[in-house]
């Protein structure tokens, strides 16, 4: 085993160790536990480039354990799962930042921050997973450390609200589990193999496999909230607002939306998926979420309620995007993972701040708030353009490829999908920037907290300052080395050209 | 058949005839007491006639002690279990029987 | 001689079952019980009988032992289970 | 058909008398007896078939295995029957607490 | 011989359907005490069972325990379930031991006779003639330090049993110590009759218990049945008012508990370290090592009755003068 | 070293150890739980001595007294057999820990003579090569629990005591009718003897009856678990860990035995009738645990539905036996540590709370986070999720019920995993609500929540050890050769 062999293995252990010690701090001991996370955070970032640079110039990072006789625990750093690892570990350190600040003086932090890296490991090792099993092992761990977090207010509407999101994951868990074993009985290996593993298998086994992929995605399917899967989505809402940011952006509907890409590309590959006739139905699934989650966006007062069906629309595109089985679909489907990422965490991030710094929670609460907050309004705007896909912000770097990909994949109708979704996008976006910017502030906000002459603490303000522009940036320089937009290209080759 | 067979024949069955009469006046008798003693005469007369019968076949003088030894446990034992049941019938009120 | 062992023997069985019916029929406790001691007696005589037909000795240790725990069962009555009240009933 | 077939069926008599009574009776006392008549059922099973030998001489071995099993059921005995006692004077009836009351 | 053939015929079948008839006594008569006494009387059927299915040792060992200390077990208990039913003073639920004899019920019966044909049927397939292991038995016996099979068995050959049967006794005089603390009723005073009794009968018992216990190597008889005997004599002397001196209450009476069971695995440690198996006696001393084993055996199953017997953990003090 | 190791004959010292423990604990009561803890610690260092010496020099038998086998007893142990005394030492020596601290003086001189010997009892069942000496081992442990169960005092165990020592006679009666008719058929109670002399007849099929059903009775499976429950609920909670984990085992292991060796090969419809009720326990055990307003009686019921996972491998053995089998032995292992773990931290609740209504339990285990981390970690591996050796031994079963397509099958396996999560869950989710704090009753002394942890940590480590447990546990070849391979 050379130094290659340990590296994904230090990725895990950079959030797993500093979350197992913050458990045992004390509430009080603020300080460590800061820099245990920050720490935490700046290594896997270090770690990440190390191996993004090694990928580049071909180095091979994996590890490997036997986990049952047949059966390996495979961590292994591949493109795919480089955008998704680098995605998940820029944005933790935002988010613990972020959380740092926003959890100021709340209870059972540690208990918190514990549970917030065993997320982040969770989450990272679904990016790094090799097969089939791994990634089912660190779906179920993802599972099982937002729970906390989703009910990590302990209000009867946070319990509620976790009890509906177990239902739904440990119902998919189920599926995928089930779905899982019945591929290793079939195939004897579930690593994961650029362009699927099952072109071998005899024509017997399609009734078999068409369930199969069923399952799979029925399982996934719940974390990536397509409907009619949907249901937890808006209840987590009830949790505290990195939490919402974490769910949304990087751990959970990421964790599901890069599980469905996993399946149809590394599983299934995708000329036999269609082969099978599964991904238009599967294009079908996402486009009706696409539309629905736009739909019941309109109708929600509550802020966050319009960003989570907001975030249920928006993640479809990535499954649209794999499931239209095109080289340049695939680059749109496979750039909006990291793309909806920066965008949604903006907008969340801007939520969180409203309602800390002004106890605002509604929409109809907003009027005139950009002038009492004009950098977090600021980074809300960028957030909500790249969202309705209005150049130059990245949303709609996502949008062009994923149109251009429907086209040449001849299916026209995605076109008509993509219009629609962005003027309801922008029929639910731009009244809340109006009632921002252009409307009187009302006499007093709801619940106002004073940050000295700032608008808010610099740890809030800061993170979706960072995003946004981030955000801002990939759409700008979209064609730039080691983009995303590059690496997506890089990984539909891989798909898509045989060498 | 010899002679000393015949006799521990006749004292066998003589055994027998009075556990016979034993079990008649447990059955018979009218009340505790009375069944007590018809009970206790009979059958330790019983055995010790059995008893005798098989003595006189018996192989040597250990088994004929042992034979003995038997029935006086028997017959001690019968007579002290006896007289507590009578006395615990009478501390309990048990009347006797009157005609 | 077999013969008559056996037939002895028999005949006691049949003697014990017909001491059975005190048994069951009581009235009282002590009744039961000294039907129960005529069983041991009897018991021992079939054994004795039993040892003699078969000519395993052994049997009159079974008899010795079934004599003196008879005797212990019946103190065990006495000292113990006897808890009848007093009573004016009569058979 | 032999003295062995015939205490064994007996055996077999008295293990499902003792069943039937087990399964009827609440009594807890009731229960204990019908336990330890079952018990004599399996031994004279054991012991009786233990007389196929064809010679005057047994098999031994279910002899054997026979005293450990009254030993097992004496033991089992005065247990439940400490138990019995503790428990009746905890409720005042000498019987489960769930068949108590029907 | 026709005519004996018959006899035995009659004798074994009356005998059967005896307990079985009995066997059905016992468990529905209604009277309670009746079935105890019914089922002491079952005990005595069984041990002329056990004699007619030659085997004595059975026979003594029934006689002892089976029908003597169960019976007394049985009637003890029984007693004790008065005064703790009296105390609940739940008047007229349980009168006299009189319990609601509950109605034949159908569907276990049908079960259980489909069970019992069932289980009739098997017996009766199989084969007529078996040898078991009585072929091996007597091939070892010469070996076994002892002539009575049943002792060899028990003490040898499956030594093992017999080591965890001692520590079945044991546990279940751990269970009754620690489930019981029901208190004794005050015991009356013995009177003159019982005290003779008792003061005759012990010693015979204890050397009645030494006898079996000595021929128990070429005679049906053994440590079992030897310390059943002792039992009784301690059953007798509990009953007689006796009580265990205090300061003999502690260690001293637990080491004779455990008499039996500490001698096998020290046996069992001698024997490995020895270089042989686990309670592989050496030939020559094997029966020396039976005998030694079988006394400290006695000592402790007899000791175990009687404390069975007496239900709770004798006290550091005196209770009865 | 290594010739000390094989030297030694490490089964017999299983045996004799926690015996002269037991004796020991009962002689000198003061000293009791100092010689309790030093001998179930020494019977762990002997269950090494003895997976060291079956690894290199594979089966274990020793014919005691020097007869060997059909005449004397024989001592067997292989891979399966150690698998049972290492979940036993393990999940023992967790509980010890706990228990050291749980029983005060008194209680301390009654439990550990009797748990000592319960462990020689479990020891020696699973070292036994002798249907009779089967028996006698299986009534050492049944009064041997009886008589913890009733530790507690009062009605409710005294109840659950009764009811369970009369299962359990009945039990062990039916199990030694089945070993009279199969001496009397077949002329040995050696295991293996019978394996090679048995062929279908009456006597055979009646002694798989009279035996399954004796063994299923004390084993608590569906529909004869009515005396688990009030037992297991009623005891104090280091019993219902060994209850739970251990006891039930047992009688499991001598099915499984007596299956593998004499009952499998015959066939017949029996396995189908096993998976039936295994159904059933998972069903309805799941569904009465989801009903329970009472934490320990969730946990009980969460046994009875745990227990037919093991009967599930039972139809799936016909054609993939090594696969349905190394199933079962990782849940039983899994399920020992777990459930042990779980009824540790029920233990914790209670007496810091002094209850353990589910409905109020907010305040308890906010104020335990060890314990609930504990249960959380147990619940994790009961519910079947990865990484946990619940979840191994559920993949395994499915593997199994797929390749031969038991549908039916798996969506009872996936069920009662969901099922699982709902009673697991309804739990943890109290470990989140807010609650005021309260005036809590008692100290939970440290090491009483670390043993419980520690525990529950084992059952998730067991997900990442399946490969060499398997290949222990493959030692002598107890499942047989049959290998599908997928």
């Amino acid at each position: 085993m050379n130094w290659d062999a340990w590296i994904p293995l230090l990725v895990i252990a950079s959030s797993l160790l500093p979350g197992l010690i913050i458990f045992f701090l004390a509430e009080d001991r603020k300080r460590l536990r800061t820099t245990l996370n920050l720490a935490g955070a700046l290594v896997k970032l270090a770690l990440v480039c190390w191996m993004l640079w090694g990928v580049y110039h071909e180095h091979h990072y994996e590890t490997r354990l036997t986990l049952l006789p047949d059966l390996e625990l495979v961590l292994r750093a591949g493109p795919l799962s480089l955008l998704f690892l680098t995605l998940s570990t820029i944005l933790w350190l935002v988010t613990t930042v972020y959380a740092i600040g926003y959890l100021e003086d709340s209870p059972h932090r540690s208990r918190f921050f514990g549970f917030f890296s065993l997320c982040v490991t969770a989450t990272v090792g679904v990016a790094l997973s090799g097969n089939l099993i791994t990634f089912l092992l660190f779906y179920e761990l993802l599972t099982l450390s937002t729970y906390p977090l989703v009910v990590h207010r302990g209000t009867e509407v946070a319990r509620r609200a976790g009890q509906s999101y177990l239902v739904h994951t440990i119902f998919g868990g189920a599926l995928l589990l089930l779905g899982t074993v019945w591929l290793y009985t079939l195939t004897g290996t579930l690593e994961f193999t650029p362009r699927g593993f099952l072109n071998d298998l005899g024509e017997e086994h399609r009734p078999a496999l068409v369930i199969i992929f069923a399952l799979l995605i029925a399982g996934l399917g719940v974390k990536a909230a397509l409907v009619p899967l949907h249901g937890w989505l808006p209840q987590a809402m009830v949790a505290p607002a990195p939490v919402s940011a974490l769910l949304h952006a990087v751990a959970v509907v990421k964790a599901g939306a890069f599980g469905i890409v996993r399946v149809i590309y590394d599983v299934f590959g995708v000329d036999f998926a269609a082969g099978l006739g599964v991904t238009e139905p599967l294009a079908w699934l996402a486009a009706t979420t696409i539309i629905y989650g736009s739909l019941r966006a309109l109708f929600q007062d509550d802020l966050k309620r319009r960003l989570a069906f907001s975030t249920i629309s928006q993640v479809s595109y990535i499954t649209l995007g794999v499931a239209i089985a095109g080289p340049i679909a695939t680059i749109g489907g496979v750039v909006h993972l990291v793309h909806q990422g920066l965008m949604k965490i903006t907008l969340f991030f801007c939520a969180g701040n409203l309602a800390e710094t002004l106890g605002i929670h509604k929409v109809s609460e907003m009027s005139g708030v950009g002038r009492r907050m004009p950098w977090t309004m600021t980074a809300f705007t960028i957030g909500a353009f790249g969202m309705i896909g209005a150049p130059p912000v990245a949303g709609f770097i996502s949008k062009w490829y994923l149109g251009l990909g429907a086209l040449e994949a001849g299916q026209e109708w995605v076109i008509f999908v993509l219009a629609g979704s962005s003027l309801l996008n922008a029929a639910y976006f731009l009244p809340i920037l109006h009632r921002a910017w252009f409307q009187e502030p009302q006499d007093a906000w709801p619940e106002e907290h004073h940050f000295g002459n700032k608008e808010t603490a610099w740890a809030l303000l800061l993170p979706p300052l960072v995003t946004a522009l981030m955000a801002l940036g990939m759409g700008m320089l979209a064609s730039a080395p080691f983009s995303p937009l590059g690496w997506a290209q890089f990984i539909s080759q891989r798909e898509f050209y045989r060498p | 058949m010899n002679p000393s067979d015949y006799l521990s024949a006749a004292l066998m069955i003589a055994g027998a005839v009075f556990f016979l009469a034993g079990t008649l006046g447990l059955l018979r008798f009218p009340d505790v007491y009375s069944r007590l003693h018809a009970l206790t005469k009979a059958d330790n007369v019983g055995l010790g006639l059995v008893v005798m019968g098989l003595a006189v076949q018996a192989e040597s003088w250990a088994v004929v002690g042992k034979l003995l030894l038997i029935w006086l446990l028997v017959l001690l034992a019968g007579a002290s279990v006896a007289h507590l049941i009578a006395r615990g019938a009478l501390e309990r009120g048990i009347k006797l029987w009157r005609r | 001689m077999q013969i008559l062992y056996l037939a002895l023997a028999l005949f006691l069985l049949v003697n014990l079952g017909a001491g059975m019916w005190r048994v069951l029929r009581g009235p009282t406790a002590a009744d039961r019980m000294l039907a129960g001691q005529l069983f041991g007696t009897t018991a021992v005589a079939v054994l004795l009988l039993l040892a003699q037909t078969t000519g395993n000795v052994a049997l009159r240790d079974v008899a010795l032992v079934f004599a003196l725990l008879a005797a212990v069962t019946a103190v065990a009555f006495v000292r113990r289970a006897w808890t009848e009240e007093r009573t004016n009933n009569e058979s | 058909m032999s003295a062995a077939f015939l205490f064994a069926l007996v055996g077999v008599g008295l293990f499902s008398l003792g069943l039937y009574a087990l399964i009827v009776h609440a009594h807890l006392l009731r229960k204990i007896l019908a336990i330890n008549v079952m018990g004599s059922g399996v031994f004279l099973v054991l012991v009786a078939l233990a007389k196929r030998t064809g010679e005057s001489q047994p098999d031994a071995v279910p002899h054997a295995l026979v005293i450990t099993g009254i030993v097992v059921a004496v033991s089992a005995t005065a247990l439940a029957l400490t138990l019995m006692l503790k428990l009746t004077a905890e409720t005042g009836r000498a019987e489960l607490p769930e068949d108590q009351g029907k | 011989m026709e005519a004996l053939t018959l006899l035995h015929w009659t004798f074994d079948i009356l005998l059967g359907l005896g307990l079985l008839w009995l066997g059905w006594r016992v468990l529905t008569s209604p009277d309670l005490f009746n079935a105890i006494v019914l089922f002491v009387a079952f005990g005595l059927l069984m041990a002329l069972a056990w004699v007619r299915l030659d085997a004595p040792d059975i026979a003594l060992a029934e006689a002892a325990i089976g029908a003597g200390l169960t019976g007394a077990l049985l009637l003890a208990a029984f007693a004790k379930l008065r005064t703790v039913e009296k105390n609940h003073d739940i008047a007229g639920q349980l009168e006299k031991g009189k319990l609601e004899n509950r109605s034949f019920q159908w569907w276990p019966a049908t079960f259980l006779l489909v069970v019992a044909a069932g289980l009739g049927h098997t017996v009766l397939s199989l084969p007529h003639y078996a040898t078991g292991l009585s072929a091996e038995v007597s091939a070892n016996l010469k070996s076994s330090g002892v002539s009575n099979p049943v002792t060899a068995v028990l003490l040898n050959f499956r030594g093992y049993d017999t080591l965890l049967e001692m520590v079945v006794l044991l546990l279940a005089l751990l269970g009754v110590w620690s489930i019981s603390g029901s208190a004794l009723p005050r015991e009356a005073a013995p009177g003159p009759i019982l005290d003779t009794l008792s003061r005759l009968l012990t010693p015979v018992l204890i050397l009645v218990a030494a006898y079996l216990l000595w021929v128990g190597a070429h005679a049906p008889g053994g440590a079992f049945q030897a310390g059943a005997v002792l039992g009784a004599a301690g059953v007798l002397l509990l009953l007689s008012g006796w009580r265990l001196s205090s300061h003999l209450a502690g260690l001293p009476l637990r080491i004779i508990l455990v008499a039996g069971p500490v001698a096998f695995v020290a046996m069992a440690v001698f024997t490995m370290l020895t270089g042989g198996q686990f309670l592989e006696y050496p030939r020559a001393e094997a029966g020396t090592l039976i005998l030694f084993l079988e006394t400290a055996a006695t000592l402790s199953i007899g000791t175990t009755l009687a404390a069975l017997f007496l239900g709770e953990r004798p006290k550091n003090k005196r209770e009865y003068p | 070293m290594g010739a000390l190791l094989s030297e030694i004959s490490w089964g017999v010292v299983l045996i004799l150890l926690p015996l002269a423990g037991g004796i020991a604990c009962f002689l000198f009561p003061r000293a009791a739980k100092v010689l309790g803890l030093v001998s179930v610690f020494a019977v762990l260092l002997s269950v090494s001595g003895l997976g060291w010496n079956i690894k290199v020099n594979g089966i274990y038998r020793h014919a005691i007294g020097g007869w060997n086998a059909p005449l004397g007893i024989d001592l067997y142990a292989d891979g399966l057999s150690l698998l049972m005394l290492a979940a036993t030492a393990l999940v023992g020596f967790g509980i010890s820990v706990y228990s050291a601290d749980y029983f005060e003086r008194e209680d301390a001189a009654r439990f550990w003579p009797i748990w000592l010997l319960l462990l020689a009892a479990l020891n020696a069942l699973f070292l036994s090569a002798d249907v009779f000496n089967l028996y006698v081992t299986l009534e050492l442990m049944g009064l041997a629990a009886v008589a913890l169960a009733a530790l507690a005092g009062g009605r409710d165990a005294l109840g659950g005591a009764m009811r369970y020592l009369l299962a359990s006679l009945l039990g062990s009666l039916a199990y030694l009718f089945g070993v009279a008719l199969l001496y009397h058929g077949f002329g040995s109670m050696d295991i293996a003897m019978l394996a090679v002399r048995v062929e279908a007849s009456p006597a055979v099929w009646a002694a798989l009856g009279l035996m399954s059903v004796g063994l299923l009775l004390k084993t608590a499976l569906f529909p004869l678990h009515f005396w688990l429950p009030p037992a297991h609920a009623s005891a104090p909670a280091p019993v219902s860990a060994l209850l739970s984990a251990l006891v039930v085992k047992g009688s499991f292991y001598i099915l499984l035995r007596l299956w593998l060796e004499i009952f499998g090969p015959l066939g017949g419809g029996v396995d189908t009738l096993f998976g039936l009720l295994g159904t059933g326990a998972i069903l309805w055990g799941s569904l009465q645990a989801l009903r329970q307003t009472r934490l320990k009686l969730l946990v009980a019921y969460s046994t009875v539905a745990q227990i037919g996972y093991f009967f599930i491998s039972f139809p799936l053995a016909a054609s993939a036996g090594v696969t349905a089998w190394s199933a079962a032995a990782y849940l039983v292992l899994s399920h020992a540590l777990a459930k042990a773990a779980m009824f540790l931290a029920t233990g914790n609740v209670l007496r810091f709370g002094g209850h353990d209504r589910i409905a109020d339990l907010d305040r308890v285990v906010q104020r335990l986070p060890l314990t609930a981390c504990a249960f959380a970690l147990a619940g994790v591996s009961i519910m079947g999720l990865p990484p946990s050796g619940g979840f191994v031994g559920k993949w395994l079963l499915l593997q199994a019920a797929l390749t031969q397509d038991r549908w039916d099958l798996v969506s009872v396996i996936i069920l009662g995993g969901v099922l699982a999560a709902g009673y697991v869950f309804k739990v943890i989710g109290h470990a989140f609500t807010l609650a005021d704090i309260s005036h809590e009753s008692r100290e939970v002394p440290a090491k009483m929540e670390w043993a419980a942890l520690l525990l529950a940590f084992g059952a998730i480590l067991l997900g990442f050890l399946a490969s060499p447990v398997l290949s222990l546990v493959g030692i002598g070849v107890p499942f047989g050769v049959s290998e599908v391979s997928p």
